[in-house]
């Protein structure tokens, strides 16, 4: 890659990053836990273009699960924590209730953690989507 | 809240979920989990289902907030007896799909692919469960949209053809689910709701207002294509096709009856039988698609020479007897839910055992069966019970239906559906009795291996109770009954 | 004991059969043994427990799966159970001799025939009736097109291309009648009403329906499906299927519409129009058959035309002969295809005019045969003389007439193979009772046709005369002339 | 007479975003089900989704079309004007949220279909493929 490129995507890529994490967590701001994977994912991709280095396959599927789960096990916890007193996704009615009082306030807690896990979810799909359809020229896609 | 009970609904669709992520977790360290996961995930929510049926049979629904938000601006899922009723049917045949798939997939899936397979197995399955518990319009489209991606990939995984099958299956059922999405938006705009309960209180002042019926039209034109009804049934048979063995089995039985569960949802809980009368065209001509349907799906499954596309011609005749039923008042709800159940039993069993004979012999046409009456007994006993069943000799499952049927149409004085249903049991005795005739009575074959025990008992359980169900439901009829009077059908 | 028993026995040793399929002496006899069971349960039944019922569930409101043990139903269970033995052990030898395949499926589907024939006798109402008819079908197809030929797969189709139509035909007429009195139970003297014009539209469907007793023009599968083994053709046309629609037809006439209807709405002359001119037509075909089981078949026709021709008639007497033609016409129907069957086996002869002398060495397949032509032909001293008497002392002087001309017509083409066979040159010499599988043969066929004639002296023979005059009495109650 | 005429033109006009409803939805309709190139049809199928959106997002919009209809609701959801309350309903946004979800999900398989079939048959014209099925 020319130097432009490289000079310029090591400029724009913490703050890429940055404003990715600050989109992230969007229960109380604008974004979420989708636009910030994608800005995440885009980050890295463009990291890819630039410098040419590869992912292991193994760490992108372990995130993707891995996000999947915390967004579904989190709810399916919350059921099961509170006894089967609160429902599923029901945030307010989770742990950490000794740490934050406050169900509204453990909520929106709760809620930003899941969206760290869609985000983990969707960074790690679209980076491999990436991988699939421009970095394997031969493969079965 | 308080109990196990109440949540089982939500659990049902969750741990299929959580199971299909794992799936993908585990196949960094091994590509076996797969499949004991997906049995004992589907296992599970089988357990769960019964669970559920057999509380609800005591009493009521079961209404569930998610997220605590209450409906109708949360989504609420409710689970009455028609609800736990298919959710049954999908898990029971999801269970039994897997229990069938484990051979076949290890055959025609490439073994770097299982894992991916299973995970999409059981968010085919969530999907499908989904489906069966929710009670928000929308909700249900992203449900049935899951399900569908899911199966768009499983087909496609089949590699070559099944491609191209998948692709134009892409096309139709992204369309459908948008003239669904359509149907959701003309109806949130009339009643500005998305919970069906309550939609169905908020319709009841409405029911001639032009939205309100444009917005049923888009709904069934979009569960139509979705479900394979006659005029749009071109992408079915060569998904059946072309798919995995253990896919075709699956969206045969489970897939197909959560479509037309859907409808059924909807014109009996959402529009109810009030707005029809109002607005009896629709039901006219819904009643005229699906005869054609009917005589059109039997009719070109005669000229089908490849086995399980001629099984796919004879699923778009059964979707339309399932279509047909539901304009034909209390007894067509009768045939309607029954159907739904009969119907993928017969069909498990049929394409269990078209599956295997391309697991063991490579066999797809109908004139290369000959001689595997002697050769494989057990699995030709379980297809020629339960085509016999598709014919609807009696006592087996599909008499019953064609004897709700013919009672909806005596009930409601429309003679002309009897002789549709006595021609169309006619065309299946043609077409499936082609089958029997080559698998029984030509040509000579060395007594050759059974099919493996996992896919073979599956098939000959289905195929025993296919024949057996026909006497079981008039002991269960129970379950009926509470259907046809949840609904308010009298 | 109730009826369900009789239907219990042969299920379960159809599915022993089935079960113990690799050893064949085993399966063999537990069919005769089925066979003898389901005999005496249902002459137990007769004697002891007439009219008993089992209600097994509810299929819709008003209609039961029930079965009912009533005199006319017992007669053609009693006809059908005690010919099975006979049948069964007929066949052991014949499939033996002519080393037959697929012997297991042979047997399970004629057991699952008589089960299905039981329950066709013992219905208590239409549904339940047509459940057994549409299963008799099913279960008969196998044992026509058992020979695997191309011959013998067409001839399985054409069975059910007449069969399942007719069966749906009956479906729809029976749910009419549903529809139209709220039940579809079997009641002496009738219960069917409303508009005459339907009635007279649901009695057409009916009859369509009964495409099994193969009258004219619902005939053709009869003559084709002899491709079948001559056991099988035995059951087929002088036990099960036949005899179920013949007594479909009476069950029809005299339970479902009842005399008054049937008289007032003129039915019986339409019925009547059509079972006369099936026996003279069937007779005369059979007189250009060449082949000896198709010209049998073709006497089938005439004879079952004959019971419908009989039951039309509306006649407390027609009614007598029909119901015990069913029995009589068994037993000497059997015997002439046991008669051919064995002919077949043991001499390899299939046609008429090959026969020639075989009854210098086949003595008593060939006397087995005279006694059923006489029998056929309606004169004593066989049992068919007394059913084509009653129908003479209703004095209806059409039918008289009919019978006289079919029994002329019988004459000609069935006593020439007799003379033909005793009295010309020819043939070759076989042993008759050489083969211990022979005699498993020439025994059945020989006390059928002692029966044939014991009947004739004793009619209350396994109270055949009684339950047929106790289904009068039901019939017509206290009117009787 | 004349009036009525005009009125009637600018109340056609005041629905212009149901207009780009219908007609985005005829050329989607049209594109997916017949161009016979996949990937066109994958672009009809998005446009055919896109117009749904436009109709979700359209009727989000309550009670603007008592007065002449050409203003749209924008943030902030709720304001009062004179004599009534103006709001935007908030509920079709988050379906359309959704919406794109899934017909971005769509989407992506779809292509993801495509490249198979180009790197399995070589073409994407569905007449040619139409013979391997």
């Amino acid at each position: 890659m020319s130097v432009v490129v490289t000079t310029v995507a090591r400029f724009i890529l913490p703050f890429m990053q940055l404003f990715g994490f600050y989109v992230l967590t969007g229960t109380e701001g604008p974004g979420g836990g989708f636009q910030g994977g994608v800005i995440l994912a885009s980050s890295f991709i463009l990291y890819a273009i630039t410098f040419g280095e590869g992912v292991d396959e193994r760490w992108l599927k372990a995130l993707k699960s891995f996000g999947l789960w915390i967004y579904a096990g989190v709810g399916t916890l919350t059921v099961f924590y509170s006894l089967f007193r609160a429902e599923f996704l029901n945030y307010s009615a989770t742990f950490l209730s000794l740490i934050v009082p406050h169900p509204v306030a453990r909520g929106i807690l709760i809620a930003d953690v899941i969206e760290v896990g869609i985000g983990m979810a969707v960074f790690a799909s679209f980076v491999s989507m990436f991988f699939d359809v421009v970095a394997r020229g031969d493969g079965s896609g | 809240m308080g109990a196990l009970i109440e949540h089982l609904p939500v659990l049902a669709v969750a741990v299929s979920l959580l199971g299909s992520f794992t799936v993908v977790l585990t196949s960094l360290y091994t590509r076996k989990a797969g499949y004991p996961l997906s049995l004992s995930v589907t296992f599970i929510q089988l357990v769960m289902a019964v669970a559920i049926l057999m509380n609800i049979n005591s009493g009521g629904a079961i209404s569930y907030w998610l997220g605590g938000w209450r409906p109708p601006w949360g989504i609420e899922y409710r689970v009455d007896i028609l609800g736990a009723y298919v959710l049954v049917i999908v898990t029971l045949f999801s269970f039994l799909a897997t229990v069938y798939a484990r051979k076949t997939v290890e055959k025609e899936i490439d073994p770097e692919k299982q894992p991916y397979f299973y995970t999409l197995w059981l968010l085919l399955v969530s999907g499908m469960a989904g489906v069966a518990v929710t009670g928000d319009l929308f909700n249900l489209f992203v449900f049935l949209e899951i399900a569908s991606l899911a199966t768009y990939a499983l087909i496609a995984m089949a590699g070559k053809r099944a491609l191209i099958a998948s692709f134009n299956y892409l096309v139709l059922g992204a369309v459908g689910i948008s003239f669904y999405l359509l149907g959701t938006a003309f109806l949130y705009a009339a009643t500005g709701t998305l919970n069906m309960l309550d939609a169905r209180a908020l319709l009841t002042l409405i029911y001639d207002s032009r939205i309100v019926q444009l917005s049923f039209v888009f709904y069934f034109i979009g569960l139509a294509m979705k479900m394979a009804l006659f005029p749009f049934h071109v992408w079915q048979p060569n998904a059946y096709e072309h798919s995995p063995s253990a896919v075709t089995v699956i969206i045969s039985t489970a897939l197909a009856k959560v479509n037309a569960y859907a409808l059924f949802r909807l014109i009996f809980s959402v529009y109810t039988v009030k707005f029809f009368q109002n607005y009896g065209t629709i039901f006219e001509l819904t009643a005229i698609v699906a005869s054609a349907g009917i005589i059109a799906g039997s009719v070109l499954a005669i000229m089908e020479r490849s086995l399980k596309k001629m099984l796919a011609y004879s699923s778009v005749a059964n979707v339309g007897y399932i279509v047909l039923s539901f304009t034909l008042g209390k007894w067509g709800v009768y045939a309607a839910a029954a159907h739904l159940l009969n119907h993928s039993l017969m069909k498990a069993a049929l394409f269990m055992v078209a599956g295997g004979f391309i697991y063991r012999l490579g066999i797809r046409r109908i004139d290369e069966l000959e001689g595997l009456g002697r050769a494989m007994p057990l699995s030709s006993a379980a297809f020629a019970m339960a085509a016999v069943s598709m014919i609807g000799i009696p006592p087996s499952a599909g008499f019953v239906t064609k004897l709700f049927i013919l009672l909806a149409s005596l009930d409601t004085g429309r003679f002309v559906f009897i002789a549709v249903m006595i021609a169309s049991s006619l065309l299946s005795l043609v077409y499936f009795w082609r089958v029997i005739e080559i698998l029984y009575m030509k040509g000579h074959r060395e007594r050759m291996d059974e099919l493996p025990a996992s896919m073979l008992y599956p098939a000959l359980i289905m195929g025993v109770l296919s024949i057996l169900a026909g006497i079981l439901w008039f002991f269960s009829i129970d379950i009926l009954d509470e259907i046809v009077i949840a609904l308010g059908v009298v | 004991m109730e009826p369900a028993f009789a239907l219990l026995v042969p299920f379960i040793g159809s599915l022993l059969i089935l079960i113990t399929g690799r050893y064949p002496d085993l399966r063999d006899t537990i069919s005769v043994i089925t066979a003898v069971i389901s005999f005496l349960v249902i002459l137990n039944i007769s004697g002891s427990s007439l009219n008993s019922e089992s209600v097994l569930f509810n299929i819709a409101p008003g209609i039961d799966f029930a079965f009912k043990a009533d005199p006319l139903g017992l007669v053609f269970a009693l006809t059908s159970s005690s010919l099975w033995i006979l049948v069964s052990i007929y066949s052991i030898g014949y499939m033996r001799t002519l080393k037959e395949h697929a012997q297991t499926r042979f047997f399970f589907c004629f057991a699952m025939s008589l089960f299905s024939a039981f329950g066709i006798a013992f219905a208590k109402n239409l549904i339940t009736f047509y459940i057994f008819y549409e299963l008799l079908t099913i279960f008969t197809y196998p044992l026509v097109a058992h020979e695997e030929s191309e011959e013998a797969r067409s001839a399985g189709r054409r069975y059910l291309a007449y069969l399942i139509p007719s069966g749906a035909s009956l479906l729809a007429a029976t749910l009419i009648t549903y529809w139209l009195t709220g039940t579809t139970d079997f009641t002496p003297g009738g219960f069917i009403l409303g508009d005459p014009e339907i009635v007279k539209l649901v009695f057409i469907l009916f009859l369509l329906g009964s495409a099994k007793s193969a009258f004219m023009p619902l005939h053709s599968w009869l003559p084709t499906a002899m491709v079948a083994p001559a056991p099988v053709s035995a059951l087929l046309h002088a036990v099960a299927v036949v005899k179920a629609g013949v007594f479909g037809v009476i069950r029809i006439v005299y339970y479902v519409y009842g005399v008054d209807l049937m008289k007032e709405l003129d039915l019986g002359v339409l019925l009547g129009i059509v079972a006369a001119f099936t026996v003279v037509m069937a007779n005369i075909l059979a007189i250009g058959e060449t082949n000896l089981k198709r010209r049998i078949a073709y006497s089938t026709m005439n004879q079952l035309s004959f019971i419908i021709l009989a039951a039309s008639l509306l006649h407390p007497y027609g009614f007598l002969a029909s119901v015990m033609h069913i029995p009589f016409h068994g037993y000497m129907k059997i015997t002439l295809f046991l008669c051919a069957g064995a002919i077949a086996a043991i001499a390899g002869k299939h046609e008429v005019h090959q026969l020639d002398g075989l009854g210098k060495s086949l003595k008593f397949t060939f006397g087995a045969f005279t006694v059923g032509a006489i029998g056929m032909s309606g004169l004593p001293p066989v049992a068919g003389f007394i059913s084509k008497w009653f129908v003479v002392l209703t004095g209806n002087i059409w039918a008289i007439a009919v019978i006289l001309i079919a029994s002329i017509l019988d004459v000609v083409y069935l006593f020439p193979i007799v003379r033909n066979g005793f009295f010309r040159d020819g043939g070759g010499s076989y042993n008759e009772l050489g083969g211990f599988l022979n005699r498993y043969m020439i025994v059945p066929l020989s006390i059928t046709a002692l029966f044939s004639i014991i009947l004739f002296m004793m009619p209350g023979l396994m109270h055949i005369s009684d339950l047929a005059s106790m289904a009068m009495q039901e019939v017509w109650g206290n009117e009787l002339p | 007479m004349l009036l009525h005429g005009v009125m009637g033109v600018v109340d056609i006009l005041g629905y212009y975003n149901y207009w780009g409803f219908v007609i985005l939805l005829a050329i989607g309709l049209y594109g997916a089900l017949a161009c016979e190139n996949l990937f066109k049809k994958m672009v009809g199928l998005s446009i055919f989704q896109t117009a749904i959106f436009l109709l979700f997002i359209s009727i989000a919009d309550v009670g603007t079309f008592e007065t002449l209809g050409l203003k749209s609701g924008t943030a902030p959801i709720f304001w009062e004007e004179i004599h009534e309350y103006r709001y935007v309903n908030p509920v079709p946004h988050v379906l359309v949220l959704t919406g794109i979800v899934v017909a971005a999900a769509t989407l992506a398989v779809g292509l993801a279909l495509i490249i198979r079939i180009y790197r399995e048959y070589g073409t994407l014209n569905e007449e040619e493929l139409r013979w391997e099925l």
